[in-house]
């Protein structure tokens, strides 16, 4: 990529160049324009990464240039220029010559007919567009399927989509996109749906894929990160607006626009916090002013030293029987949670970091009683958390609570936001109403916001809000010990901040300890006392943040490291060749007896799994 | 802590749980719905004052004289001198009359036993989705069951095992109703008891029945609701069936479908209102519910399933 | 013909409703010899003769099978298989076979054929409605090979009449046949003036004329005989000429028939008649209440209160309106032409006052509350003749309700549905009609008192009883001569009126419809028999 | 897919047991045949032989041991009513409503499938509200008056079919079909077209919710973005996906066509199943009823694991176990 970052967008004519760009959606009473007067170009050979947050714009300015539009229902407005020729002048009939031929597009989550086989569908693409036989095309569908490096290609092409992983279907998708040697691709968020690891491997592919097919990119993502690692110019957006374009390099290293500012001040850089030993809240900026916000960044105390845990895990494991095949019998379990150990001490942050099925969450709802316990102890400063002899609900939800990943399902949509939050203080407490009242405006403030929004509904709420909203009804017992399931994955860049900031805050005045789940390792990078990383169930390494982050010991946990993308253009690194690889399912056959777990210390409190019986289980 | 101002979702909002305002709002935007709903009204007012809006108690026998038997629409009475607009059937019973009073009956029948189906297919459906495992299992296979088969053929078979009568069919059309409320309660209720804020308020300690009740229950009813409508119109239908194949309402309570039956037999004979009049009146009954039961499908659920 | 149409706007779009029609096709015109197709309201439930006497199966077998006596349109006894016959003495009757009848297969018609056919009819395994009834008090004997002697236990003088129900099949196929053979036409063969050709139960039978017939052959070489339950349809049938004649025209088709040019109707006053059934038997009668509710004495065990029900029901009205000419209004047990009918009973006019008075001296002057039970799908228009007489006798201060229901509940209950296995109601509508063409058979069963050993009163569900009437029925039952016979049940009649055992309403009338160029004349025991219809021309 | 067929029969097996406990029990507290069909001239003595020689006076355990020492051999006891074993007196009539049932569901699939489709494609259209509205008719007119409007206005006002019956018959495989005649199709027409009104506007409506469904899924924008042309989108992408559930649905409401038919068969002296059962109710023909619900019983059962396997061939997605219960 190195080379294509210098040739200058002027040097030659651009492959698509979008001029005034307006988009515009029916609603009740005339038009509302969610795109409005963008313009940009892209040259050939080039990547332009166009970011933004949700409601930016940026997928729709994509739909607009293939001509996804359903024109009863929106309106195109300015000029999109192909390679010379006008689209927004074609009939549909050219429209459709071009897509697919000369630009293709691959959307957030590999779309594939789920009726159809991998086989058919590519197929399909070379038979009609370049008048294929089927066996030619057989032929040259194995060789894509070979390019984007899917194993054993040939047989692939009989499965149906389902059949393959996440991973496996976006490269398929790229196959399919690349069928016609396309000048253009349009890639729609394409790793959103991806885990890290997964995510790095794609991404190098569609850049690998790039230099070879000579074609220009315009990727679409929210995550800075990935901007980093591909772009070559940038255009960020912000509610239908084009912010700001620039090289990736200008827009990092000396962002204009305070939006942009704003941006980049809010994203979590791992390894930002080397050298430093607690959390620390970002220096937010206002996106409107470009100043600083008025927040103390200062980091938080260690946990009190030497104090006796809070939540003691003590080998827990947790198996769902798999059943199928003639008379449904058990044909195997998942083990979700595999012999997993740890403790959290007062005011301390333990985070559970790992990928999907690492079962990281499976935990924490073990943990909250959600989910019934098959083996090991969970005691929660002295009570008995979970399993049969788990102490009364009531007892627990005073001193355990939990704020879900999800903060449009997490709120009864019937309630006032008033109501949601006296429930459990009418439940639990004996107060009066005014003293539930009293409470419930000073959570709201707590939380930062407004008492007199106790009478709206959750729907009438942005998404930070809520998960805000959420944070305070975990609040209102006020627990001890507040376990977050993903609760920022979910949220965009900027918000995802100030929420971190907001529970870190929360924790700094009320000596709260979290059990921090999540998959994004910047993030936990600056919330975390503590670090574990899970794997296929199992805890592989756990210990100080900053020892962890150090010098990770576990090749699992460098490999997470490594994939997090980077969002620092002048740090891209290279990486290591691209095994097409998947996470390993936790699906294990009927008999089979787990190792036992053995931890080696490698550094003080610095645990790390050693298996080496049992090294299959691990890349 | 400023509120968080720097967020897209701000201005928009969220599909489920529009306050009733919109939802009657975004109702009348349909002007076939409307239409429906209007009729639908006008039609159960009918069927309630039925003995105001008719001259004639069709049932009090002294009222009836077989001399102004068969009288075609807008014929005199002989015996007291008014016109029967609808005409008579065999009795002499102006039909006008017969129709508000069989409307009353179908539509009691119908709404009764809808309800009554609604309640505890509902219900059963919600506790198989909340509480799952055996439970649900053993109730869904009841489910199953009911549903493999038509309702007719249950009910035919129900009535003909315990005789006519408006409480056996009720009953009858209850039994092979429920099932359909208990399925698509269940549905729901999965769907719904999937959702983080049911655990969450599972984590607040909050007891199952009032998660049942005050979180789960009011969050499945808008698709139950269209159910039900859509449900009370089969159950009129239905019930008009039966009467007609004889296993219905007696002839001392002649539902709209009974009527149509009865005028069945001097239909060829070209007496056509004795039988067309009531049918009509059924028709538009059931095709008014319907309409509403559709509106209220597109407002109240946008996943449409028929 | 003039038609009287009506455009109605219904919802669903314009409907043409007639009032009178056209044909939809011209119909076929029938020929010397051709094909009659007939519909008919009840389908033949088999093809074997001696199962469940209904008036269809009847109907059938008529055509394939002969009897030993026939009955004419008017049941008068006619020479059937036996040329002649005569009483010996009290308890004794001789038949004497006609030469030359022969089965469809050749074989002639033996003594023993006979014998064979009476003791199979009373033993057809299953067989609910079987002939024991008539043939049970038999012993038939072979004396010489073409005379049969029967030997009853009573005295009878109507042992034609019974004999004549029982279809005669032959000996020889008959031992070894199974029920299904006589329905796949292997067994059913019998010495009919028709032979049969094909049978698809619900859909249709096929005959062919048996030209070796002993009798007159019939006009049709071919017989269609399709079952077209729903009125409608078999008026509709007719008009548009699938078929030529149908059997029970709908009531409310008469009249516009009768104005269709190319449709004639035939008529048949039934022996049968419909009647109402007070509850004589119980003191207190679970359905005939006070008005409140309360109990009262069994108001119909006074004489009174009956005659008023009986003056207050219009019968003409309701055989002209309910019944639009499917009913002759009835005054007495059978219609005229039936053997015993008293022609001196007169049709009473309703009298609603002189009833109420009559009402009134026998102590209820505002009434009581009663319960009219009937079946709803028995009789033509059955529930709206309940309705009409709830109606009139409302008129005279009784606080009625009525309650039809499908004949198969009634008939439980009304014959054993009471305490104790009585009969349950206290007021309700049936009907009778014996297939002997006597008025015998209605005084034994309806009216003698009921004697579960003797079998009198088999179908007197209203448990009347009255000794005279009693006396009198016996000695009738034993009385061969003729004329002191008919005296005797004419009196007897006479007296059941006279004590308002129950309220006669209608004798049914059989309505036949045919296309104008065939001709019939109507037969008074509702059986359809391609014999009786002529090809006019 | 082995253990859900031996679910399934082992369901049926249950079901039919049920069943007949229940008809058999209710028949009996309803009334005897015997005074329905006792000729009236008959002794009370005659009766209670009669009674007797049906087992009648037995307890009601003992007649359904019977009944079931019969079903052992396959011997579901004999019509009273027809002198003929009930398995063959209705077997006599099941190719007649098979006949019927499977016109109509080819019917209601005729007119049902592109009418939602189009409704599906271009949901804004005038003609689509149109379709729609009309759909919720075909919903609301109850079958039976439908029927009778067709035989006032079809036969017996324009006169151009017949209003009853079969018509010609042509034996194949030694079954009656009228299909297979123009007086029989002209016969079958009109009651399968009225059983086919609700089916259709049914599916009519299933077709268009799937389509709406379907359309703004991300592959058919994926398939749009590959270039295809707009027939190829809805005729390969979109309509498969949208043929699943109809198929399914279809299938599953051919049970109720069958039951249905009950009514129109009635209506239009249909000598089928139907029509049978309904005079058998009447005239408490016990064993018919009986062998009527058990092969009805049969019937589903199959009706629904033929849809299922269905389902399985048609949808990639589910493995057959899974949609063991539905």
């Amino acid at each position: 990529m190195a080379f294509s970052a210098q040739l200058r967008p002027e040097e030659t004519q651009p492959i698509l160049s979008v001029s005034g760009l307006t988009t515009s959606f029916k609603v009740a009473r005339g038009w509302k324009p969610v795109v409005r007067n963008v313009s940009f170009d892209i040259g050939p050979r080039e990547t332009l990464a166009v970011v933004g947050e949700s409601g930016s714009g940026k997928s729709v300015t994509a739909m607009s240039i293939m001509g996804l539009l359903n024109p009863r229902t929106s309106l195109i407005e300015g000029e999109i220029r192909f390679d010379g020729t006008s689209l927004t002048r074609l009939s549909d009939a050219k429209i459709r010559r071009v897509r697919g031929s000369d630009m293709s597009m691959i959307f957030q989550d590999a779309s594939l007919n789920p009726v159809y086989t991998v086989g058919f569908q590519l197929t399909e693409v070379l038979r009609l567009k370049r008048g294929m036989s089927r066996s030619q095309a057989t032929e040259e569908a194995v060789t894509l399927l070979e390019k984007v490096r899917i194993p054993a290609a040939r047989k692939r092409l009989g499965d149906y989509p389902h059949q393959l992983s996440g991973g496996m279907r976006q490269r398929v998708a790229i196959a399919m996109a690349l069928a016609c040697k396309p000048r253009l691709l349009i890639a729609d968020e394409p790793t959103t749906a991806l885990d890290v690891t997964i995510q790095a491997q794609i991404i190098e592919l569609i850049k690998l894929l790039q230099d070879e097919e000579h074609m220009s990119v315009m990727f679409i993502t929210h995550d800075m990160g990935v901007v980093a690692e591909v772009a070559d110019r940038t255009a960020v957006m912000f509610r239908g607006d084009l912010v700001e374009t620039g090289t990736t390099q200008e827009i990092f290293a000396r962002p204009r626009e305070a939006y942009t500012k704003a941006l980049l001040a809010s994203i979590p850089r791992l390894g930002s916090m080397n050298g430093t030993d607690f959390p620390q809240p970002f220096e937010l900026i206002d996106h409107r002013t470009g100043e600083p916000v008025a927040a103390a960044a200062t980091p938080l105390p260690a946990a009190p030293a030497g104090s006796l845990s809070l939540l003691d895990v003590d080998q827990l494991s947790l198996r769902f029987d798999v059943r199928g095949g003639y008379l449904n019998r058990l044909i195997g379990r998942v083990h979700a949670v595999e012999d997993v150990s740890f403790s959290i001490a007062p005011g301390e942050t333990l985070s559970l970091v790992g990928e999907s099925g690492s079962g990281k969450s499976t935990t924490a709802r073990a943990i909250m009683g959600l989910s019934s316990m098959v083996r090991g102890d969970i005691r929660l400063g002295g009570l008995v958390a979970a399993g049969p002899k788990a102490a009364p609900r009531s007892v627990l939800c005073r001193k355990q609570q939990m704020i879900f990943q999800d903060p449009f399902a997490s709120l009864d949509p019937r309630f006032r936001v008033g109501d949601l939050l006296a429930e459990p203080l009418r439940l639990h407490l004996k107060l009066q109403e005014t003293e539930i009242e009293q409470k419930v405006v000073a959570l709201l403030r707590d939380v930062g916001l407004r008492p007199d929004m106790a009478q709206r509904f959750p729907h009438q709420f942005s998404g930070g809000q809520r998960q805000r909203i959420a944070i305070a009804r975990a609040l209102a017992l006020d627990p001890q010990l507040v376990v977050a399931d993903e609760a920022v994955s979910a949220l965009d860049v900027s918000v995802k901040a100030q929420v971190i900031n907001l529970m870190m805050e929360i924790q700094r005045e009320r000596q709260l300890s979290y059990l921090f789940i999540s998959h994004d390792m910047a993030v936990v990078e600056r919330i975390s006392h503590r670090v574990a990383v899970m794997y296929l169930g199992r805890i592989v390494e756990i210990g100080p943040r900053r020892s962890v982050f150090e010098n990770p010991s576990h090749p699992y946990t460098r490999q997470l490291m490594a994939a997090a993308p980077v969002p620092d253009p002048s740090r891209r690194q290279l990486r290591r060749g691209l095994v097409a690889d998947e996470i390993r399912s936790p699906i294990r056959p009927k008999g089979f007896a787990p190792a036992l777990t053995r931890m080696i210390e490698v550094a003080p409190d610095h645990f790390v799994l050693d298996l080496p019986d049992h090294a299959p289980e691990f890349p | 802590m400023p509120v968080d101002l720097v967020d897209p979702f701000a201005n928009e909002a969220e599909e489920t749980a529009r306050p009733m305002r919109d939802l009657i709002r975004s109702y009348f935007r349909s002007p076939i719905g409307t239409f429906g709903l209007v009729l639908m009204v006008l039609i159960v007012l009918a069927a309630v004052f039925a003995p105001f809006l008719s001259f004639q108690n069709p049932y009090d026998l002294l009222q009836l004289d077989i001399l102004d038997g068969q009288l075609k629409p807008g014929e005199t009475s002989a015996a007291y001198g008014y016109p029967y607009m609808l005409g008579t059937d065999d009795q002499g019973r102006d039909m006008f009359s017969a129709i508000l009073y069989g409307l009353r009956i179908s539509l009691g029948v119908g709404i009764l036993s809808a309800t009554t189906a609604a309640l505890i297919g509902a219900t059963l459906g919600l506790v198989a989705a909340y509480h799952g495992g055996r439970l649900e299992s053993i109730i869904m296979r009841l489910v199953d069951f009911q549903l493999s088969f038509p309702t007719i053929l249950v009910a035919l078979m129900i009535l003909a095992v315990m005789g006519k009568g408006i409480g056996n069919v009720i009953l009858a059309l209850v039994l092979v109703e429920w099932a359909t409320f208990a399925r698509t309660a269940r549905g729901v209720g999965l769907v719904e008891s999937r959702k983080d804020y049911i655990e969450a308020s599972h984590v607040l300690g909050v007891p199952s029945w009032r998660i049942l009740l005050r979180h789960l229950l009011p969050n499945c009813i808008p698709p139950l609701i269209v159910i039900a409508t859509v449900q009370v119109a089969r159950a009129i239908s239905l019930e008009a069936t039966l009467s007609f194949l004889g296993v219905g309402v007696p002839i001392t309570e002649p539902s709209l479908g009974l009527l149509i039956s009865n005028g069945y037999q001097y239909m060829f004979s070209g007496m056509y209102w004795m039988s067309v009049f009531p049918g009509l009146a059924l028709l538009v009954t059931i095709v008014a519910i319907n309409l509403v039961g559709d509106r209220l499908r597109d407002v109240l659920n946008p996943r449409k399933d028929t | 013909m003039e038609l009287d149409r009506r455009i109605f706007l219904g919802g669903m779009g314009t409907l043409l409703i007639p009032t009178a029609f056209l044909p939809a096709s011209p119909a076929f015109a029938v020929e010397l010899d051709g094909t009659l197709t007939i519909g008919m309201s009840t389908e033949s439930s088999s093809m074997d003769p001696h199962w469940h006497i209904q008036t269809a199966n009847s109907s059938v077998s008529q055509h394939i099978f002969d009897r030993i006596v026939h009955l004419d349109k008017n049941q008068i006894e006619v020479p059937g298989l036996a040329e002649s016959w005569q009483s010996i003495d009290s308890n004794t009757w001789e038949f004497t076979l006609r030469d030359g009848a022969t089965f469809h297969n050749g074989d002639p018609v033996t003594v023993e054929d006979l014998i064979f056919s009476y003791e199979r009819a009373s033993n057809v395994p299953g067989a609910i409605f079987n002939l024991r009834a008539y043939l049970g008090d038999k012993r038939f004997e072979k004396v010489g090979d073409r005379t049969l002697r029967v030997i009853t236990e009573h005295a009878n003088p109507i042992v034609p009449r019974e004999l004549a129900t029982t279809a005669i099949i032959s000996k020889r196929i008959g031992e070894t046949a199974l029920p299904e053979d006589y329905n796949s036409g292997e067994a059913c063969i019998g010495s009919g003036p028709y032979k049969f050709v094909d049978y698809v139960p619900g859909q249709v039978i096929e005959l062919e004329r048996n030209e070796e017939y002993w009798g007159e052959l019939p006009d049709w070489s071919r017989v269609v005989i399709r079952p077209i339950p729903t009125g409608g349809s078999r008026v509709a049938a007719l008009q548009s000429g699938d078929v030529n004649v149908i059997d029970t025209v709908p009531p409310s088709d008469v009249e516009h028939l009768e104005n269709d040019s190319e449709i004639d109707l035939g008529r048949g006053t039934a022996n049968r008649m419909i009647f109402l059934f007070f509850d004589h038997g119980r003191d207190v009668s679970p359905y005939a209440t006070a008005k409140d509710g309360s109990e009262i004495p069994n108001p119909f065990k006074s004489r009174l209160v009956r005659d008023a029900f009986d003056l207050a029901i219009d019968k003409k009205a309701i055989a002209a309106r309910i019944l639009s000419g499917n009913g002759a209004p009835a005054e007495q047990l059978v219609p005229a032409g039936i053997f015993g009918h008293n022609p001196d009973i007169p049709l009473r006019n309703a009298d609603t006052a002189k009833a109420k008075a009559m009402l009134e001296e026998a102590g209820y002057p505002d009434g009581f509350k009663v319960t009219l039970h009937g079946p709803n799908d028995r009789f033509i228009r059955d529930s709206s003749v309940m309705q009409a007489a709830a109606q009139m006798l409302a008129r005279i201060g009784i606080d009625i309700e009525v309650d039809a229901m499908p004949a198969n509940i009634f008939y439980k209950r009304a014959s054993s549905g009471g305490e104790g296995g009585v009969p349950e109601f206290s007021f309700f509508l049936v009907g009778y009609g014996a297939a002997t063409g006597e008025v015998s058979a209605a005084l034994r069963n309806l009216i003698h008192t009921y004697d579960a050993s003797t079998g009198f009163g088999s179908n007197n569900r209203g448990r009347y009883s009255n000794p005279e009437i009693d006396l009198l029925i016996e000695e009738g039952m034993a009385t061969l001569d003729d004329v002191r016979r008919e005296e005797i049940y004419k009196t007897c009649c006479a007296m059941t009126v006279e004590d308002v055992a129950v309220v006669p309403l209608y004798y049914p009338i059989s309505v036949w419809g045919m296309q104008s160029d065939i001709a019939f004349e109507g037969r008074s025991d509702e059986r359809t028999l391609a014999m009786d219809f002529n090809a006019a021309g | 897919m082995f253990a859900s067929i031996l679910q399934r029969v082992g369901q049926a097996v249950f079901v039919m047991f049920c069943m007949t406990i229940v008809v058999f029990i209710g028949m009996n507290l309803i009334g005897n045949p015997i005074d329905l069909l006792i000729s009236p001239n008959a002794t009370p003595v005659e009766r209670q032989r009669l009674i007797a020689e049906f087992g009648l006076d037995q307890a009601i355990w003992v007649q359904y041991w019977r009944f079931l020492v019969g079903l052992a051999h396959l011997d579901l006891g004999v019509s009273y009513i027809f002198n003929e074993p009930a398995l063959r007196v209705i077997l006599q009539r099941f190719p007649a409503t098979m006949e019927l049932a499977l016109m109509a569901t080819f019917l209601s699939v005729l007119i049902g499938v592109p009418l939602g489709l189009y409704a599906g494609l271009r949901p804004y259209s005038p003609v689509s509200r149109l379709i729609m509205t009309s759909s919720i008719l075909g919903f609301s007119l109850p079958t039976f008056w439908v029927g009778m409007m067709f035989i006032l206005l079809f036969s017996v006002q324009l006169g151009w079919l017949p209003s009853s019956g079969r018509g010609e018959t042509v034996t194949v495989f030694g079954m009656q079909w009228s299909f297979l005649t123009l007086d029989g199709l002209s016969h079958l027409l009109l009651p399968a077209l009225n059983l086919a009104l609700f089916k259709a506007s049914l599916i009519l409506r299933l077709t268009r919710a799937g389509v709406a469904e379907v359309l703004p899924q991300d592959y058919v924008r994926l398939a749009h973005a590959k270039g295809l042309s707009a027939r190829r989108v809805v005729y390969v992408h979109v309509l498969k996906n949208v043929m699943i559930p109809v198929v399914t649905v279809v299938g599953l409401e051919f049970g109720s066509v069958i039951a249905f038919s009950v009514v129109t068969e009635t209506i239009f002296a249909w000598p089928g199943m139907g029509k049978l059962i309904i005079d058998s109710i009447n005239n408490l023909d016990r064993p018919i009823i009986v062998a009527y619900l058990m092969i009805i019983v049969l019937l589903f059962v199959t009706i629904n694991l033929v849809v299922d396997i269905l389902y399985t061939v048609l949808d990639p997605r589910v493995q057959f176990s899974k949609t063991g219960k539905r």
